[in-house]
């Protein structure tokens, strides 16, 4: 049974390397269903692991390598529960992504279903594996994919430096984390996450674990876009073909967040101590500024794809508030959302690819009345903005309000505040883009917007026009939107979560499992909450407050009032000097990334070696 | 930011990024006095255990082969991405392939060169077999002994010209090796979950040290990652090259076009 | 040392055409170092690499880029 | 000398950025990238080091000899395809690129709008 774990990678490689070999003689609809196919086979595999590892974690080793004497000379897989189900999350994602792309390109070859192949196996890998330097393999394999997947619409108008500029800071990105592995590998002499975690535990935090921790997390928040790494980010997924976007927005950012909780809680926990106050305010205050720049940048854009894109960066910076809580409770809190609002996020990246198919525009303010006929995919949209803005009972917010609560409990009164900010903020930009796109309101100008429109493409994939949505497009728009709303309601996933995410954080039982054959299973028991009232009141209020800044943006000339000329001055200004800081160009955002790595460095050294 | 900030704002960081590094680094032990036990225990059983002699080539494929895998995959979706990068200008700018415009301007190469490169062909191509067939006992591998065989495929350009490349090595062929020896190596890797119960297990004897046919999987791991690897280098690099070549030949379409 | 003198020489070049030699030289001289670490698996391939194939592609691009340049 | 080959990586990984920092040219930046991407080769090798000791290759040689690290060798291996092939993706984009902006100055590509 721990057999079908490799399979799950190996499965989308063979398929894919078989697609490009026999890439001349194939005709393109056996390619789509070979890798439909091969995608939903994994996903049913996935399924199996998952069930597989609520039993207990399950740990492969490659080559049958044993370790010896609790030393690992060969490379494992070690699955829990929460990682097994992130890549299950992962491989439905990638089944719906091909169902959407059946119709979506036209002309083009095996290539893209290859790279996509691959995309989807350097993902579960990376989730599954237990060795840094495999870790760092497919970090690396995912990242090549998912730079020809960006640049792949090679006919758009700007694809070409938002790949570049992926491409090249994240590539400083992984090298920073090969460098952390290597200072790791010089210390410890190993490789194997829970032999680094054993060699570590115990000892003093001193320069070598710190710049260690500083180069890993750096590589891990390039992926995961958060400030000031976030720069490449926009670029690239305004100008990647809607099927990649739905996969890097929903799964490839949170991937990164993931990668830094698995090696933080696997190597680090040991000696850098998760209840230590300056740990937790650096990487909290990282991601609550993460949050309000996303948040901000997102209101003030009028390409679509864009804002969808600024609203995960926002995103990203709540999911780091809750992993920087470093408990299990904020773990859970974050699985739970990562999950809803990846959904949510991919059914809007869905609808937007619908928008874009029958109406050849991605620009809210060009757009403006001219999806009113789209009776499915407007109310569609519409409700997963409401969700985005955390709502009440949508799966968004019931992970929204676990991770405030968590939050409260650590003694960060503050951070409600700042998830009520970004939920309305990300959500409002959203429903007012609803409201323009797919019901006419508002005008076709907004002084906020930002003057990049949205690019006027005639997408020379599509052969033919089509005057009606495709079903292959509707229904995974349908199906994903529905699991992201309806998540949090179904009975008995928040306690699972909670008790996968207290056995993710139990080091010395996961390096027992891995290195001595003892068996980890989850607790049996674990305090399982619900959203308390606050939470719901937070959440109608986000929800309220996303309605009354659409509200605003749509009909200010309605309502003239000196305040909110005022406040729109204001929010003008400040946005104004956000937006020369995306200047576009690589070598700014190199300078940022260094910015960045040497702060958190400094910062971690402050706090940390004391 | 304008490049004069830019640098001022990189001296700051980049003075606190070398602090940083350096600061790392001091806590490794001393250069040349590494006593971690990952390495020692390898270097200890593997000739026993692999009677492979090359123990970096035992780590690459076979300890550690997953990793050399994904490293095989991440060469082929570059080589993919590569291609579907540089794919749109053929079918965009010029409508027949340059190689069959007539009158094609070849590129002068002296003589000497194309005497040195015909000459060079075939060692090339012997080192490189050779290179990947001993990988299990002396340095090289799959891996250096591909790229060797790829710039064998180059030497071809330089002493002829790229229809004779073309006509040596057509496309096809070249991406279909890579998709063999890519799926060749997962299929090795299968093959060991069927015999042997885990992916990349032994399922061959393992030989007498030393010998060609020894080290079990490894030499038919390194086989199909030598054909990987070259199929791959070679269509990238004959993808650059034909790059070159297209604005040239397009050019002269433009150039008939023009008044 | 060298190794850090030709690394810095490589990045300081703005002229990508004579970056191409250095990077080539720089490929080179890693290789040597390589060895003298111990390491000949690792030397072979960076000399493979970073001699040969990298500065080919390099040039081949750079080929590209001028032919572009002068039809203009 | 026994910190100095540390050293000379943390120096290379510096001058490589400095590179991409200045860049004026999409091709120079993906080789300086490249610089800084061998930086790493170096620290592995360093690491696994030891005096006196020979390559971990026992083809002539009694199996007592010491040897240096063999793992971070492989790893070195895998390092050097990955950053071969990201450069070649790299140099892909940047000749695309430049096809389509006919330059290959950053500072030409900064975009004149509100963004």
């Amino acid at each position: 049974m721990s057999d079908l774990a490799p399979l799950t990678v190996g499965i989308p490689l063979i398929v894919a390397a078989v697609l490009v070999g026999g890439a001349w003689f194939v005709p393109r609809r056996v390619v789509d269903v070979a890798s439909l196919l091969a995608a939903s086979t994994v996903a049913v595999l996935c399924a199996l692991v998952l069930a597989k590892a609520s039993e207990g974690q399950i740990v492969y080793w490659f080559g049958g390598w044993q370790p010896r004497h609790g030393t690992a000379i060969g490379v494992a897989f070690a699955i829990d529960q929460l990682g097994g189900g992130l890549a299950l999350f992962c491989a439905l994602l990638f089944v719906a992504a091909f169902v959407f792309s059946w119709r979506y390109f036209v002309t083009v070859g095996p290539l893209f279903h290859a790279l996509m192949l691959v995309f989807l196996a350097g993902m579960l890998g990376f989730v599954y594996t237990g060795d840094l330097f495999n870790l760092f393999v497919f970090f690396e394999l995912m990242s090549v994919a998912a730079y020809a997947l960006v640049a792949y619409d090679i006919e758009e108008e700007g694809p070409l430096q938002g790949a570049l500029n992926f491409a090249v800071t994240n590539t400083i990105g992984a090298f920073s984390i090969l460098t952390g592995i290597a200072l790791l590998y010089g210390r410890t002499g190993a490789l194997n996450m829970a032999q680094v975690g054993s060699a570590l535990a115990g000892g003093k935090p001193d320069g070598l674990v710190i710049v260690a921790f500083t180069l890993i997390v750096v590589g891990f928040l390039v992926k995961a876009a958060v400030v000031p790494f976030h720069f490449w980010l926009a670029g690239a997924y305004s100008v990647a073909p809607t099927p990649v976007c739905l996969l890097l927005s929903a799964a490839m950012s949170e991937l990164g967040l993931y990668g830094l909780a698995r090696v933080y809680w696997t190597a680090f926990s040991g000696v850098l101590d998760p209840g230590d106050a300056g740990l937790q305010a650096v990487l909290v205050g990282v991601g609550a500024l993460t949050a309000l720049v996303g948040a901000a940048m997102c209101f003030g854009q009028r390409h679509l794809k864009r804002m969808l894109a600024f609203a995960t960066v926002a995103h990203a910076g709540l999911f780091l508030i809750g992993l920087g809580l470093f408990d299990a409770a904020g773990l859970a809190g974050t699985a739970l959302y990562v999950v809803a609002d990846g959904c949510v996020k991919a059914a809007m990246f869905v609808s937007v690819g619908v928008v874009q198919h029958l109406r050849e525009s991605v620009d809210e303010l060009r757009l403006r009345g001219r999806g009113r006929d789209l009776r499915l995919t407007g109310p569609l949209f519409a409700a997963c903005a409401l969700a985005v803005a955390a709502l009440p009972p949508f799966g968004p917010f019931f992970g929204k309000s676990l991770v405030e609560k968590a939050a409260e409990d650590a003694g960060l009164w503050w951070a409600p505040v700042v998830f009520l900010l970004t939920a309305a903020l990300t959500g409002g930009a959203l429903v007012r883009a609803a409201g323009r796109v797919f019901a006419g309101l508002g005008s076709a100008k907004d002084p906020i917007a930002s003057d990049v429109p949205g690019p006027r493409e005639v997408d020379p994939e599509l052969e033919y026009r089509h005057d009606r949505v495709p079903r292959t497009m509707t229904v995974p728009a349908i199906a994903l939107a529905l699991a992201g709303l309806g998540l949090g309601l179904v009975p008995g996933l928040i306690g699972n979560l909670e008790r996968a995410a207290a056995q993710f954080v139990d080091r010395p039982a996961y390096a027992a499992s891995v290195l001595h054959a003892r068996p980890a299973r989850p607790p049996v028991k674990a305090p399982s909450s619900s959203p308390s009232l606050l939470g719901v009141l937070v959440g109608l209020a986000s929800a309220a407050g996303a309605l009354a800044l659409a509200a605003a943006a749509l009909f200010r000339s309605g309502l003239r009032s000196r305040a909110l000329a005022a406040s729109e001055g204001l929010a003008g200004a400040l946005l104004a000097r956000l937006r020369a800081i995306h200047s576009g160009l690589v070598p700014d955002y190199v300078t940022w990334l260094i910015v960045g790595t040497a702060l958190l460095g400094g910062l971690f050294a402050l706090t940390l070696s004391g | 930011m304008s490049p004069r900030t830019r640098l001022r704002v990189f001296v700051v960081a980049g003075a606190g990024l070398l602090g940083l590094l350096l600061w790392g680094f001091a806590g490794l032990p001393d250069f040349g006095h590494y006593a971690g036990p990952y390495g020692d225990i390898l270097n200890r059983v593997a000739v026993h255990e692999r009677s492979s002699t090359d123990i970096v080539t035992a780590v690459n494929f076979d300890y550690r082969a997953f990793d050399t895998l994904i490293e095989e995959f991440i060469l082929f979706a570059a080589v993919i991405g590569v291609a579907s990068l540089l794919r749109a200008l053929r079918g965009e700018h010029s409508a027949r392939p340059d190689d069959d415009v007539p009158g094609r301007h070849v590129p002068e190469t002296s003589l000497a060169v194309r005497l040195a490169g015909l000459v060079l062909v075939g060692p090339t191509v012997l080192i490189g077999l050779y290179v990947v067939a001993h990988g299990h006992q002396t340095p090289g591998g799959g891996f250096q002994g591909g790229v060797i065989l790829a710039s064998g495929l180059l030497l071809t350009y330089l002493s002829a010209d790229y229809l004779t490349m073309r006509r040596v090595g057509p496309t096809w062929l070249v991406e279909t090796a890579e998709g063999l020896g890519a799926a060749g190596f997962v299929l090795i890797a299968v093959g060991g979950l069927v015999g042997g119960g885990a992916f990349f297990q032994n399922v061959l004897g393992k030989g007498t040290p030393g010998t060609l046919p020894s080290a079990g999987l490894i030499p038919l791991s390194n086989l199909s990652v030598g054909l990987a690897v070259s199929g791959g280098f070679a269509y990238m690099l004959a993808e650059f090259l034909q790059q070159t070549l297209v604005r040239r030949g397009q050019a002269r379409g433009r150039r008939r076009k023009g008044p | 040392m060298l190794v850090a003198t030709v690394a810095t020489s490589v990045a300081l070049t703005r002229d990508p055409l004579r970056q191409a030699m250095l990077v080539s030289l720089y490929g080179l001289v890693l290789g040597v170092l390589f060895f003298v670490f111990q390491a000949p698996d690792v030397a072979l391939s960076q000399t493979v690499v970073g001699a040969i194939a990298l500065p080919l592609m390099v040039l081949l691009a750079l080929a590209k880029v001028r032919g572009d340049e002068e039809q203009k | 000398m026994s910190f100095f080959p540390y050293a000379v990586a943390a120096w290379v990984v510096l001058i490589g950025l400095y590179g991409i920092v200045t860049s004026r040219n999409l091709i120079h930046l993906v080789m300086c990238l490249s610089v800084v991407q061998s930086a790493s080769y170096l620290v592995l090798l360093s690491i696994g080091y030891k005096d006196d000791a020979q390559a971990p290759i026992f083809a002539d040689v009694p199996l007592s000899t010491p040897a240096v690290d063999p793992v971070v060798q492989a790893l070195t291996l895998t390092d050097v395809v990955v950053g071969v092939t990201v450069t070649a993706l790299l140099l892909a984009l940047a000749v695309q690129a430049h096809k389509r902006y006919e330059t290959l100055d950053p500072e030409d590509l900064r975009p004149r709008r509100r963004r």
